[in-house]
């Protein structure tokens, strides 16, 4: 395979996903060093156009990822994130970018294990479907 | 290719080489003993399973795995999958028991009690090799002669074939030929008639 | 202008053993806006809060970014620092190159250009962020605690002996939880009533406790110093006012063979019962599943005893509603039952027990008073066999944990039994031995060399019955692993400890995190041992992971002091991280138009309508408006406005995207 | 639905009367069983025991036989030889590179379409079973299932592994009586009946002792390994007891046969070691409630 080391941004909620991250370093478990964390105070936050934007800006792939259905810290706002990214992705279809580029979990605080193999799979998803070049296309459609 | 550049080292000891084989990592085995509690056959074992799975976690101490190569207890082992059925830890111990059973064969370091037990699997290998199918009379006969137990069930090929359990000629298989060359590529090289 | 601080934490070798700090200060340096950028050893010590707060002044700094742990550990610490230095604390930002960089990433360039990515994304923010105030909010001083096991006991009785009021919430018709299920206690032997009942009744009669027995917790809305209880009591089918706990009822029912919970089913009760005759309250309650009244129509003999005239057939369950600061969660666990150990014959065989069974057994006031008869034909068993770790540390059967109290209290059990039957033989089959506490080594060795119980290094393969002898397979793996037999008249399995079963739903009614086995999530595993994640909800007992009485009552008493400090104040400080509607000035007044989605999604009600009116009085435009104190900043909102006119101070617009920005755009920081 | 049958070797030879008695029933049911084309020995505890690939590649081609005659199931009536066909499949349909190089060796791609059946599951499936009854064989039976019906139970995914029960449910319907007894799962010492007959001896004897000392008439197998050592070894079983068993053990075939009222002697019965002689059965049908119960099941 080649050497080709994708940018992955990972947009996640500050109570499960980020606390989970949070739990897998305090273990030291590792995991490919690709992948950054945006925080957010949850993922219902979460303006699904900031995907755009990063793709836009050379993201290779995206992770969102929250708390579990029933257990987010406000309630709802992971189920709001859900019917966000069922819609978004036809909008990502309809784009012409690979919906596989994005992917959507759920990891909660205790899950710190679970977050190092979502980190590992989604990089080698990523290394194999290759570099994002359709950005520039995507600045042409005013996303930036 | 992983992300991780944190791979153990492979192929190194025979725990290393087990692992590759079969995915039984012996390092999980926490010695409760299960496994040894509800064997069978762990009283004729010199090393019950348990043990056998220590001997293997000691990776350092390539005398032990040298023990359990030449154990009796790998080729005592009857595959009854209780063992692996009861495991806490989902150990496929039996899988295992396999791989050091071929490892051991490799080796040249079958256990000196478990000269009949080979003798009957090759015999019982040799019926399939040529024939297709196990023939019985011919494998008693096979056996008979690698393991020299000639009196060994005398009377009950008589009765046998009296209730039409035993038949003088063998059922030929019609893709023998692609038999052989499986046999070929698999048990040759390892498996010269003694 | 911009004049952000940048201060690289090495944390000793925690964070420069992968990362090249040095590389990473001098790339922050590089990054338009930064004014100020250095590395030191321990950022969070004395010496280098000091060195922010001195760049803060020399430098004049508008901001600034600590590269170090994760937020979740030294934001408040950080954030403090600056606002001593007179920088408003929101204007300070962590980067977060610990846990999320150095811990988890090879010692590389990778690692370290990784860690750059973070400090230019976090600089990008922080150069967003504004100025905030933080929001007072006020403290209702009563805490509500639920489960009323040993574990909310003492948490309540702390609180209330504070001086605040406590509602205590017990699902049970009484108080007492599985410790009042127990025989004697380890290491001390001494009873569990006795120790306990005095604490029941002290619940019952303290004056700032309310206590809701047989009840469950409805709901819970609000937030920390704010919460809504609602509170569903179960209906006993008795008025309670009038009831004396005179028993009359109970001792004519006609129903007597139910098996009783408490007894853990050894024994029975009627269909009208106290679970024990120390029961706090000391009242009665009909089981309706089993009740002839409910079932047929007929019987209500326990009306016409009664005394007092105080059943109530036509009783219905009554919510009530409570105003509480604090919630402290103690709904303690439950040992592993069913059909889950086929080749321990658990559940089909009378005499192969738990924990809890034996417990009942050995217990003066349990099914057989003290007496120890094994269940199938009520003989005295001569043999005994424990078996240790039975589902525990076994994820073939779905728990990988060690239950922790199953050593000490089989150890217990070994010893009850050789008391009680004194030529009896008891054999205990372990793995390991985790006798970890005050006096219980020594606790373990009395039972092997005191009362000779015989302990065999090995797990227990099979047990089946065979001429009214269980026999039971093992192996002693201190002996070559030999295999053995034992026939045994008993056999008593310490059976996992696991999260109760309600566990689950109660976490998801009051939002706090659990783990894969439903034990409740502590917000640190070490230093907040009993905070939840969810602030002004905290942690007692075995919810969280299985614990013996001793960790329990000091985990309770731990969540009581913090409830009481959070009640030791007027009011709470809150950070402003929450949803703001944008204002103009007219003639738009703001770009909200006025659709109200956000109102729908909003899952605290925040959202409120607000008319603008001119001078005239005249209506001009209908806004949407968020109440500061009810909004908790989900965000939801403003993700879902489609006229970008809702945004949340923190993780604001153009935080998130500028962060975007950042860590993708390598500047003349790359390397 | 094409249901293929795979006798086994032992069918053809020492376990003659399963053969028998399966087919009887089979045509008493009405069903067809054709047997796979030109099928080989699956390898049985000899192969596995000697080399991975030859282990795997024997019950490879069988299967792969089964499929290209189009079958979609294959009943596999010998318990071991169900295992090895079983495991096959498993790791195979589990391993894609693995599955490639064994259908190189075989000479042909095997896809693991045909699923594997045991007798156990293939009776099952016939509907109102106990409405076929005759002669309700009214015995208190012990149903041995051994090792490998049940085990491992990733692979096979069939019943439990511990107390199964599917067997003594299918021993109902015809009106048999079976006993809890705790032998059910134990290994007989399979295929070590001709090398270490000394183990058979020993293993098996545990488990006819069991069972005779619950009172059971009969052993009901599904595996002609089983059966060779619980049946023909049965002079070896006593002399090292020191004591006689006088339990027969029959196929579960068997049993069946006779309660649908076939022959004797088209089960095969006259070729077991032990006499399948039983005292006189009470001559009545299974009783209402008897057969209510059964239907729920």
């Amino acid at each position: 395979m080649s050497d080709f080391n994708p940018k992955i941004v990972a947009f996640v909620c500050n109570w499960c996903t980020y606390a989970g991250a949070d739990l897998t370093g305090t273990s030291r478990m590792k995991y490919s060093p690709q992948v950054s964390i945006i925080r957010f105070p949850c993922t219902g936050r979460i303006d699904f156009m900031l995907l755009l934007k990063a793709f836009a800006n050379g993201a290779d792939g995206i992770i969102v990822s929250g708390c579990h259905p029933n257990d987010c810290h406000y309630s709802s706002g992971n189920f709001h994130a859900r019917r966000r990214w069922i819609i978004f992705r036809a909008l990502l279809d309809f784009l012409g970018i690979d919906v596989r580029r994005v992917q959507f979990s759920w990891v909660s605080a205790a899950e710190g294990a679970k977050w190092a193999e979502l980190v590992n799979s989604t990089a080698d998803h990523i290394r194999q479907l290759g570099p994002f070049s359709g950005y520039q296309r995507l600045r042409g459609l005013g996303v930036e | 290719m992983r992300s991780d550049n944190h791979a153990h080292p492979v192929g190194r000891t025979l725990a290393d080489r087990v692992q590759e084989k079969t995915g039984v990592d012996v390092a999980r085995c926490y010695q409760c003993g299960k496994c040894s509690a509800g064997c069978p056959l762990a009283a004729d074992m010199d090393f019950p399973p348990s043990q056998i799975m220590h001997l293997l976690q000691l990776r350092e101490f390539p005398e032990f795995a040298e023990l359990a190569l030449r154990s009796h207890t790998i080729w005592l082992c009857l595959t009854c999958e209780i063992c692996y059925c009861r495991c806490p830890m989902e150990l496929d111990i039996p899988k295992l028991m396999d791989a050091l059973r071929h490892e051991s064969l490799a080796q040249k370091k079958v256990n000196p009690k478990a000269k009949d037990i080979l003798a009957f699997h090759r015999a019982f290998l040799d019926s399939v090799r040529y024939t297709g199918r196990l023939f019985e009379m011919g494998q008693i006969v096979d056996y008979k002669l690698r393991s020299r137990h000639f009196l060994q069930d005398l009377l009950q090929a008589p009765w046998m074939f009296l209730v039409g359990k035993l038949h003088l000629m063998p059922e030929r298989v019609r893709g023998r030929r692609l038999l052989g060359r499986i046999f070929a590529k698999t048990l040759k090289g390892k498996e010269k008639r003694t | 202008m911009a004049r952000i601080g940048v201060f690289v934490c090495l944390c000793g070798e925690n964070i420069s053993a992968t990362v090249d700090v040095q590389k990473v200060a001098a790339a922050a340096a590089k990054i338009p806006g930064v004014a100020h950028s250095v590395e030191y050893k321990y950022m969070c010590s004395d010496p280098g809060q000091q060195m922010i707060q001195n760049a803060i002044k020399e430098k004049n700094l508008t901001g600034v970014v600590v590269a170090a742990c994760s937020p979740r550990m030294h934001e408040p610490t950080f954030r403090r620092a600056c606002s001593e230095a007179g920088l408003n604390p929101f204007l300070c930002e962590m980067a977060n190159i610990r846990e999320h960089c150095s811990w988890v990433h090879e010692k590389s360039d990778a690692t370290t250009n990784k860690a750059i990515d973070i400090v230019r994304t976090l600089v990008a923010k922080v150069k967003k962020n504004k100025a905030l105030q933080p929001i007072k909010v006020p403290v209702t001083k009563t805490a509500l605690v639920i489960g009323g096991g040993i574990a909310g006991i003492q948490a309540s009785l702390d609180i209330a002996n504070c001086g605040h009021k406590v509602i205590l919430v017990e699902k049970e018709p009484s108080i007492g939880g599985h410790m009042s299920q127990l025989s004697e206690t380890f290491p001390t032997l001494d009873c569990s009533q006795c120790i306990l009942t005095p604490r029941m009744v002290e619940v019952a009669q303290h004056a700032n406790i309310t206590l809701y027995s047989y009840s469950e917790l409805e709901s819970l809305d609000g937030f920390i110093g704010n919460f809504k209880a609602r509170i569903r009591k179960k209906a006993r089918s008795l008025d309670e006012k009038l009831c004396t706990g005179c028993g009359l009822c109970a001792l004519k029912c006609p129903l007597k063979k139910i098996p009783s919970e408490f007894d853990a089913g050894l024994g029975t009760r009627p269909a009208i019962y106290v679970p024990f005759p120390q029961a706090v309250p000391n009242k009665p309650v009909i089981d309706r599943s089993h009740c002839t009244y409910y079932l047929k129509g007929k019987c209500r003999l326990c009306e016409k005893v009664c005394p007092t005239q105080a059943i109530r057939f036509d009783q219905e369950d009554e919510i009530v509603e409570a105003e509480v600061g604090a919630v402290v969660l103690a709904s303690g666990f439950d040992i592993k039952h069913g059909d889950f150990f086929p080749e321990y014959g658990y559940g089909k065989y009378k005499d192969v027990i738990d924990g809890l069974q034996f417990e009942r057994l050995a217990s003066a006031s349990g099914p057989t008073l003290g007496e120890m008869r094994r269940p199938s034909d009520g003989k005295v068993p001569e043999t005994v066999v424990f078996v240790a770790c039975a589902g525990s540390r076994d994820p073939a059967k779905g728990i990988e944990y060690c239950s922790k109290i199953c050593c000490m209290y089989t150890a217990k059990h070994a010893m009850l039994y050789k008391h009680k039957v004194h030529q009896g033989k008891p054999y205990v089959f372990y793995m390991d031995i985790r006798a970890g506490g005050k006096m219980y080594e020594e606790f373990v060795r009395r039972a092997m060399e005191e009362d000779g119980v015989q302990y065999i290094r090995g797990r227990v393969s099979r047990i089946y019955e065979r001429g009214g002898k269980l026999i039971v397979k093992g192996a002693d793996t201190l002996l070559g692993a030999r295999p053995m037999e034992i026939e045994a008249d008993m056999v008593v399995l310490a059976t996992a400890g696991v999260a109760n079963a309600g566990a689950e739903e109660l976490a998801q009614k009051v939002h706090v995190s659990y783990d894969s086995y439903y034990f409740y999530s502590e917000a640190h595993p070490k230093l907040r041992p009993v905070e939840t994640n969810t602030a002004g909800i905290f942690l007692a007992g075995a919810c969280q992971a299985p614990k013996d009485i001793p960790e329990a009552v000091a985990q309770a008493s731990g969540a009581a002091s913090k409830v009481a400090a959070m009640f030791s104040q007027a009011e709470l400080v809150r950070e402003p991280l929450i949803a703001v509607v944008d204002r103009q000035a007219p003639p738009l007044y703001s770009t909200c138009v006025g659709c109200f989605l956000c109102q729908t999604s909003c899952p605290y009600q925040a959202i409120e309508k607000e008319e603008i009116h001119g001078r005239d009085g005249q209506l001009i435009k209908t806004v949407a408006k968020v109440n500061p104190g009810l909004c908790q900043g989900c965000g939801t909102c403003v993700a879902l406005c489609r006229s970008k006119s809702i945004d949340i101070q923190g993780f604001s617009h153009e935080q998130v995207y500028d962060e975007v920005l950042a860590l993708l755009n390598r500047g003349e920081s790359d390397v | 639905m094409k249901t293929g049958f795979y006798p086994g070797c032992s069918m053809k030879g020492s376990a003659r009367e399963y053969s028998e008695s399966l087919l009887a029933v089979a045509r008493a049911l009405g069903r067809e069983l054709p047997e796979i084309p030109d099928w080989n020995c699956c390898g049985a505890t000899a192969a596995h025991n000697l080399d991975r690939n030859l282990a795997l590649a024997l019950p490879a081609r069988i299967l792969a036989a089964a499929e290209k005659d189009g079958m979609d199931e294959v009943l596999v009536p010998c318990a071991a030889c169900y295992s090895r066909l079983s495991v096959t499949r498993h790791e195979l349909l589990e391993d894609e590179e693995l599955r490639q190089k064994i259908s190189g060796l075989i000479e042909a791609d095997y896809r693991g379409t045909a699923r594997v059946l045991n007798i156990i599951e293939w009776l099952a499936g016939v509907p109102e079973l106990e409405k076929l009854v005759k002669v309700p064989f009214a015995r208190r039976v012990a149903c041995y299932y051994g090792c490998l019906l049940v085990r491992p139970a990733g692979v096979v995914k069939f019943d439990r592994p511990e107390e199964p029960q599917s067997m003594d449910l299918l021993m109902k319907k015809i009106g048999a009586e079976p006993l809890d007894w705790a032998f059910k799962t134990e290994c007989c010492g399979a295929g070590f009946s001709v090398s270490r007959t000394d183990l058979v001896a020993r293993l098996s004897g545990l488990i006819l002792d069991d069972a005779v000392s619950r009172g059971a008439e009969a052993v009901i197998v599904a595996c002609p390994m089983c059966h060779l050592n619980l049946d023909m070894r049965r002079p070896n079983i006593e002399k090292l007891a020191k004591k006689k068993f006088n339990i027969p053990v029959i196929y579960l075939t068997q049993a069946l046969g006779l309660a649908i009222g076939l022959a004797p002697k088209k089960l095969g019965l006259q070729r077991h070691k032990v006499a399948v002689k039983f005292p006189p059965p009470e001559a009545k049908p299974p009783s209402a409630d008897k057969l209510a119960a059964v239907g729920e099941v």
